[in-house]
């Protein structure tokens, strides 16, 4: 029978695959960011679908909020046009595509052989943040730790890199 | 037992002389060097005294007494502890090594003052103490063989010490080699041992040999174990096959060969057999070889040392003559007896080394002894020094050597006379070429020019006062070790009257063969210390006729004697004999085929063709990192796919 | 309750809060016109009707009837997407702010609310988060140097000010312990030391300043409105929207300004809050009232402060939020953690 | 009720597209995008087996609760760490390179 959660899922799923596809379609990199923007909040949806609430209002807020964000701002801030059509290198369209159809063909016929055994029933488990707080402060503190130590020095590193180099004076001209 | 003795410390002792010298020395004064070095040692005596009065006075005897200090090797079973073992034979052995260490201590003091590598020599002098000191008080023979290629290697340092002229260099190598040799012979015999005793724990070795029936029918396993030990033994006691460095090493300061090549390294042979009395035991046959090989070498060494004409090589080849001694006590079983003479040599071969020392020095470096003569008035301490050494060796009673060697000629007759016999031969060749030696050097008159620089340069160490015409006494501080040596060559022998020595070492050597001295009656022991007693004077009346009343014989006799005279006085060839044999197919061998052959054609060219091989193959393969991201990501996704088809695989697989 | 009072209520709720809020949005504009302009000592709005209160409708009506133009330029569908994207987000973070207690009719009991969700703070943050892309986009699509340098400084500014809000908001969080908006203003009920509220604005005076500035920042108002300053970019990112347009962009600036204030009364103002006294009816309204009258300050403050205080430099503004702004709410966050541990 | 496996399947696709993108697109930004577009679908079948263990009652087989969703955060860590440094990269290529396009970025060889 369909249930409101097949339909939700559905729905969701379309969107989300939809808007993956369309990444790859669009030539211009910041209809690429919307599309992607358009599976992030289609994903939060399936978050919530797996009562994962709060995972998807962090999706909401850090993906869709803060890393676009940034994508966005970096096209617009280079200018990024539509992208031109050099030539592609072979082996990306020898091995890679194919491997990559490979691969995902596998992995699907996995995945469906082993379909409908376990149902995910809606909102399987609450992923309230009471009950993430705890989870990331106790189980997974190192890793917590560890991530915040990535991010600092990621922070710092951005930094580094994006700051004008020190330019060198231009050498004096000659003639007029 | 009673509270812990701290043996560790004997040997860590003077290593920490040695370290602080090594490390220090470079750029600190000789007073200092020297300090730091007779500090060390003397603890290491001084400890050594402490424990032996700790161990008289106990009232149960703590012997044998065992000291775990650190574990080494802990694989499976078989174990290897830092741990030190201490009975009668070790603690003689501690006395002797540290009681003459520190005495050739004092007189390196005096001697080696003008060299300008004071430091270094003091440094491998304690290095040698420490190692030595490993090797006696070690609980296991793995330990013991670190202490003895230790000493090996502080032999090998002190035989090349002025490793700037050639034949101190090649001496030590020498040296160093024939030793391997040796040593290879005494690690086969250890991993024998490892094999059917799983451990080298001399306590628990012994106690699995003990109920081991003797092999006399048949030569077995034991038999096999004892002949390679006796392999190690020859090579660092300087026996038949392997005497050949002995001589040589005479290159090394005198302090050197007091110490190392006459009263203790070179005993570590007859001690290692000593220790392992009970292997021997229980195996005749390798005792007979033993006793046989110590035999001849004892001849034909002293044989040698009749010819010799440099003081030091005398020296040595009797040396090598008395160690033949000490294996034949061995031999014989009467281990007691060879650690006596090992003692009571240690003093008075030590003594001697001293004096001739003290001569090298008065004549300013020259060894040659027909340079020498008429010295006693120049040198009277160092005249009668060595005057009571040569007694002492050539078995004049009272004399240490006479007591000894006396115990290991009648031992040997129980034994078989024959042994007796070519042993009484021996002593008297050795009382003759002995004070051969003491006329040649100190009666007549003197023979060599006033002393000049270039021999010291010879010897390597620049003399004290140059320019003085005539010999002159050495320094107190050489002077004080000759007589406290004397005083013990002189009495040393008295511990060994009515067997006091054998009863106490009796613990260690608790074997049947002890009693077979109480066995004949004393009777017969009193003749034939007559013979030797008579014997040693025939030697001494013969030395006095040829190199005193008529000078002038020896030629004569030489030229008689021809040809043997030449063989003798070339050492029978040996060395020659052996360069031919072995050292000329293994160089041109290695040259030949490992250096060309092997190593050129086989390992280099596949080196080479590999890197070739590598270079060629990545010219191809680079093409590959063609620096586009795109390319990149296509071969990661076709890895990509490979892996998942593989762990899918897997999966369906189960 | 049966589904379909369910929806119905939720239906009329969602028309009575658009009406509401719409109105508001532009009743505030009126009331910014007239405020500062009595500041600088003007009349503002007067002509249309009593003291110019229909001019906001006047307004609306031009917006409406000016014609649209689209300069030929721009990036057409983002152009036009833009500005409803800003409204629409604006728009939709009213739903989850409850207004005050529920009321019970005909026996069911209905929350002044459009929806209740348990994380409705994540629900406003994410949504805010979401309407940068509506500046942004507005700047980058209308292909001109002012616009996108305005879109520039839009997306970078709330960035960058998000961070300090999100965590100027950690604090009141820590003390609710709970996501959902009415949970966080019940918490706020009562009293302490018996005659003070316990309202956030008293244990979190330093959370409420942080909160304050990140939220003007947030809402691009004067002093952090460099996306359109008009003295040194034209008009900013919506330089070259017009009409209706132009009105969303409007719009969607007033909404969240409501927002905001709604927020701020919520957390740290304790939301409806207040003395309740007369019959049950009054009883029943006042809540509303003193919500009502808290916003009205807090959008007063805002054109106060509009009409006070100058425009920071861009280099200013950066420096404040991340030098200034951040480690101020992080020290605020470290202790109020330490002090509820404790 | 919808299986666990149409969950893998969409967070595959979203996968693949990803891959897919990195493989034809020449923008450096857009293929950054492709990346985050792979984590989020790792993220979807991290949440969906977070459930799913919920469902079959993987606690009692001492998995951690949740465990699954809070790899999800780590991953948004990751990839926000990743998006600031690369960004910045793509930046400072930018300003030397004067192009986005990878294909005329080939100085990743020898």
């Amino acid at each position: 029978m369909i249930s409101v959660h097949l339909i939700l899922f559905l729905t969701f799923g379309t969107v989300a695959a939809a808007g993956a596809i369309n990444l790859l379609a669009q030539t211009h990199p910041i209809n690429s960011a919307l599309s992607l923007i358009a599976v992030m909040a289609a994903l939060a949806g399936e978050y919530l679908l797996l009562g994962a609430e709060f995972v998807a209002a962090v999706q909401v807020i850090v993906y869709a909020g803060a890393i676009m964000v940034l994508f966005v701002f970096v096209i617009m801030l280079l200018n990024a046009g539509v992208e031109e059509h050099t030539k592609g290198s072979r082996v990306a369209v020898l091995f890679g595509i194919p491997g990559m159809l490979i691969g995902s063909v596998l992995l699907a016929w996995v995945m469906l052989r082993h379909s409908g055994t376990e149902a995910v029933p809606a909102g399987a488990l609450p992923g309230a943040p009471k009950m993430i707080g705890p989870l990331l402060f106790h189980e997974f503190l190192l890793p917590f730790e560890i991530t915040s130590i990535l991010i600092l020095v990621a922070i710092m590193g951005a930094v580094v890199l994006a700051s004008k180099p020190p330019t060198a004076p231009a050498p004096p001209r000659e003639g007029n | 037992m009673t509270s812990s003795l701290n043996l560790w410390l004997i040997p860590v002792l003077p290593l920490a002389g040695a370290a602080i010298n090594g490390f220090l020395g470079k750029r600190s004064s000789r007073t200092a060097v020297s300090t730091i070095a007779l500090v060390f040692s003397g603890a290491a005596l001084a400890w050594a005294f402490f424990v032996v009065w700790r161990v008289m006075t106990a009232v149960s005897s703590p012997l044998p007494y065992e000291e775990y200090f650190a574990h080494w090797i802990r694989s499976g079973s078989f174990t290897v502890d830092f741990a030190f073992y201490l009975d009668q034979l070790s603690l003689v052995m501690l006395l002797v090594v540290t009681g003459v260490g520190f005495l050739i201590h004092i007189y390196s003091v005096g001697y080696m003052w003008d060299d300008p590598s004071y430091y270094r020599f003091f440094t491998y002098l304690n290095l040698f103490m420490f190692f030595m000191l490993t090797l006696i008080l070690a609980n296991n023979y793995l330990l013991m063989f670190i202490g003895w290629e230790g000493v090996g290697l502080a032999s090998y340092l002190l035989i090349g010490f002025w490793f700037t002229k050639d034949s101190a260099a090649s001496a030590g190598k020498k040296a160093f080699i024939v030793n391997r040799i040796g040593d290879f012979g005494f690690l086969i015999g250890l991993f024998l041992l490892i094999q059917h005793f799983q451990s080298l724990n001399f306590t628990q070795v012994f106690a699995q040999v003990r109920p081991i029936p003797s092999e006399t029918a048949s030569a077995g396993f034991l038999t096999a174990v004892g002949l390679l030990l006796m392999v190690g033994a020859c090579g660092k006691s300087a026996q038949i096959p392997l005497y050949v460095w002995l001589p040589d090493a005479m290159e090394g300061p005198t302090p050197v060969s007091a110490l190392i090549h006459a009263a203790t390294m070179v005993t570590a042979g007859v001690y290692m057999v000593a220790r392992s009395h009970l292997i021997f035991e229980r195996a005749p046959m390798a005792l007979t070889v033993v006793a046989i090989i110590g035999t001849l070498t004892a001849l034909f060494a002293a044989t040698i040392g009749i010819t010799q004409t440099d003081i030091k090589k005398v020296l040595a080849y009797s040396t090598v003559s008395q160690l033949g001694y000490m294996f034949m006590a061995c031999g014989v079983g009467a281990f007691s007896a060879g650690i006596f003479h090992l003692m009571t040599h240690a003093f008075f071969k030590g003594l001697l080394f001293l004096g001739a020392g003290s001569v090298i020095h008065a004549v300013g470096g020259e060894q040659d002894m027909r340079k020498m003569g008429g010295l006693r008035s120049y040198i009277p301490w160092t005249t009668l020094t060595m005057g009571i050494a040569t007694l002492a060796i050539a078995g004049i009673p009272p004399f240490a050597g006479f007591w000894s060697k006396d115990e290991i000629l009648w031992r040997a007759y129980l034994a078989n006379p024959i042994y007796w016999l070519i042993g009484v031969v021996t002593a008297f060749i050795t009382s003759f070429y002995m004070f051969r030696l003491l006329f040649m050097t100190f009666a007549g008159e003197y023979r060599g020019a006033p002393t000049e620089t270039p021999g010291h340069d010879t010897h390597g160490h620049t003399h004290g006062h140059d320019g003085h015409a005539s010999p002159h006494e050495s320094p107190m501080v050489m002077l004080v070790p000759l007589m406290i040596l004397a005083v013990l060559s002189l009495l040393g022998g008295l511990v060994g009257i009515g067997d006091r020595f054998d009863h106490f070492l009796a613990p260690v050597f608790s074997s049947s063969a002890e009693t077979a001295g109480e066995a004949a009656g004393k009777g017969m022991e009193y003749l034939f210390m007559g013979i030797s007693v008579a014997v040693a004077a025939l030697g001494f009346a013969l030395a006095y006729v040829l190199y005193v009343s008529k000078p002038y014989l020896p030629q004569k006799i030489a030229a008689s004697l021809g040809s043997f005279y030449e063989t003798v006085l070339n050492k029978y060839y040996v060395d020659e004999i052996y360069a031919t044999l072995f050292v000329k197919p293994l160089v041109e061998g290695s040259t030949r085929i490992l250096w060309q052959g092997i190593d050129r054609k086989v390992i280099d060219d596949s080196i080479n063709d590999a890197a070739g091989g590598a270079r060629h193959v990545s010219d191809e393969v680079r093409q590959m990192q063609s620096g586009n991201l795109r390319s990149y990501a296509g071969w990661i996704a076709a890895g990509a796919a490979v892996v998942i088809a593989y762990m899918i695989w897997l999966g369906v697989g189960r | 309750m049966p589904i379909w009072i369910y929806i119905l209520a939720s239906v009329i709720k969602s028309a009575v809060v658009l009406g509401v809020l719409l109105t508001a949005v532009a009743y505030t504009v009126w009331l910014e016109r007239k405020v500062v302009g009595h500041m600088q000592n003007r009349w503002g709005p007067t002509r249309v009707g009593p003291f110019g209160l229909l001019q906001p409708a006047a307004d609306g009506l031009k917006f409406l009837f000016k014609e649209d133009l689209t300069p030929p330029h721009v990036y057409k569908p983002l152009y036009i997407a833009a500005p409803l994207i800003a409204v629409i987000f604006a728009l939709t973070s009213i739903a989850v702010i409850p207004f005050g207690n529920a009321i019970t009719l005909f026996g069911y009991s209905f929350p002044f609310q459009v929806t209740d969700v348990n994380t409705g703070l994540l629900l406003i943050l994410g949504i805010t988060s979401i309407g940068v892309y509506g500046v942004a986009l507005a700047g980058w699509s209308s292909n001109n140097k002012y616009s996108l340098l305005g879109g520039l400084r839009a997306s970078a500014q709330m960035i960058s000010y998000e961070i300090a809000l999100g965590l100027s908001l950690v604090g009141v969080l820590m003390l609710a312990g709970s996501f959902s908006l009415r949970e966080i203003v019940d918490a706020q009920g009562g009293h302490v030391f018996g005659f003070l509220p316990r309202w956030n604005i008293f244990l979190q005076p330093v959370g409420f300043f942080c909160y304050l500035m990140a939220a003007y920042a947030e809402t691009n108002r004067i002093p952090f409105d460099l996306p359109e300053a008009e003295t040194e970019l034209v008009a900013g990112y919506h330089t070259e929207y017009s009409a209706m347009k132009f009105a969303m962009f409007f719009m969607a600036e007033y909404a969240n300004m409501i927002t905001v204030a709604c927020l701020a009364t919520l957390l740290f103002f304790g939301g409806w809050h207040g003395p309740l006294f007369g019959p049950p009816l009054l009883q029943a309204v006042l809540p509303l009232f003193w919500f009502g009258a808290k916003i009205f300050a807090f959008l007063f403050l805002y054109i106060w402060v509009r009409g006070t205080l100058p425009r920071f430099r861009y280099d200013q503004l950066m420096s404040f939020g991340w030098k200034f702004l951040l480690p101020l709410a992080l020290v605020n966050l470290i202790a109020t953690a330490i002090a509820v541990a404790w | 009720m919808v299986p666990l496996s149409y969950y893998l399947v969409l967070g595959g696709i979203l996968f693949a597209c990803g891959v897919t993108g990195f493989l034809i697109k020449r923008n450096i930004i857009t293929i950054f995008m492709s990346i985050e577009l792979m984590l989020n679908g790792v993220n979807l079948s991290f949440v969906a087996f977070a459930a799913h263990w919920h469902a079959v009652g993987g606690e009692l087989r001492g998995l951690v609760p949740l465990s699954g969703q809070v790899f999800v955060f780590f991953v948004m860590v990751v990839a926000a760490a990743e998006a600031a440094v690369g960004l910045a990269i793509i930046i400072a290529v930018y300003r030397t390179r004067e192009t986005l396009n990878v294909d005329q970025v080939n100085l990743l060889k020898l």
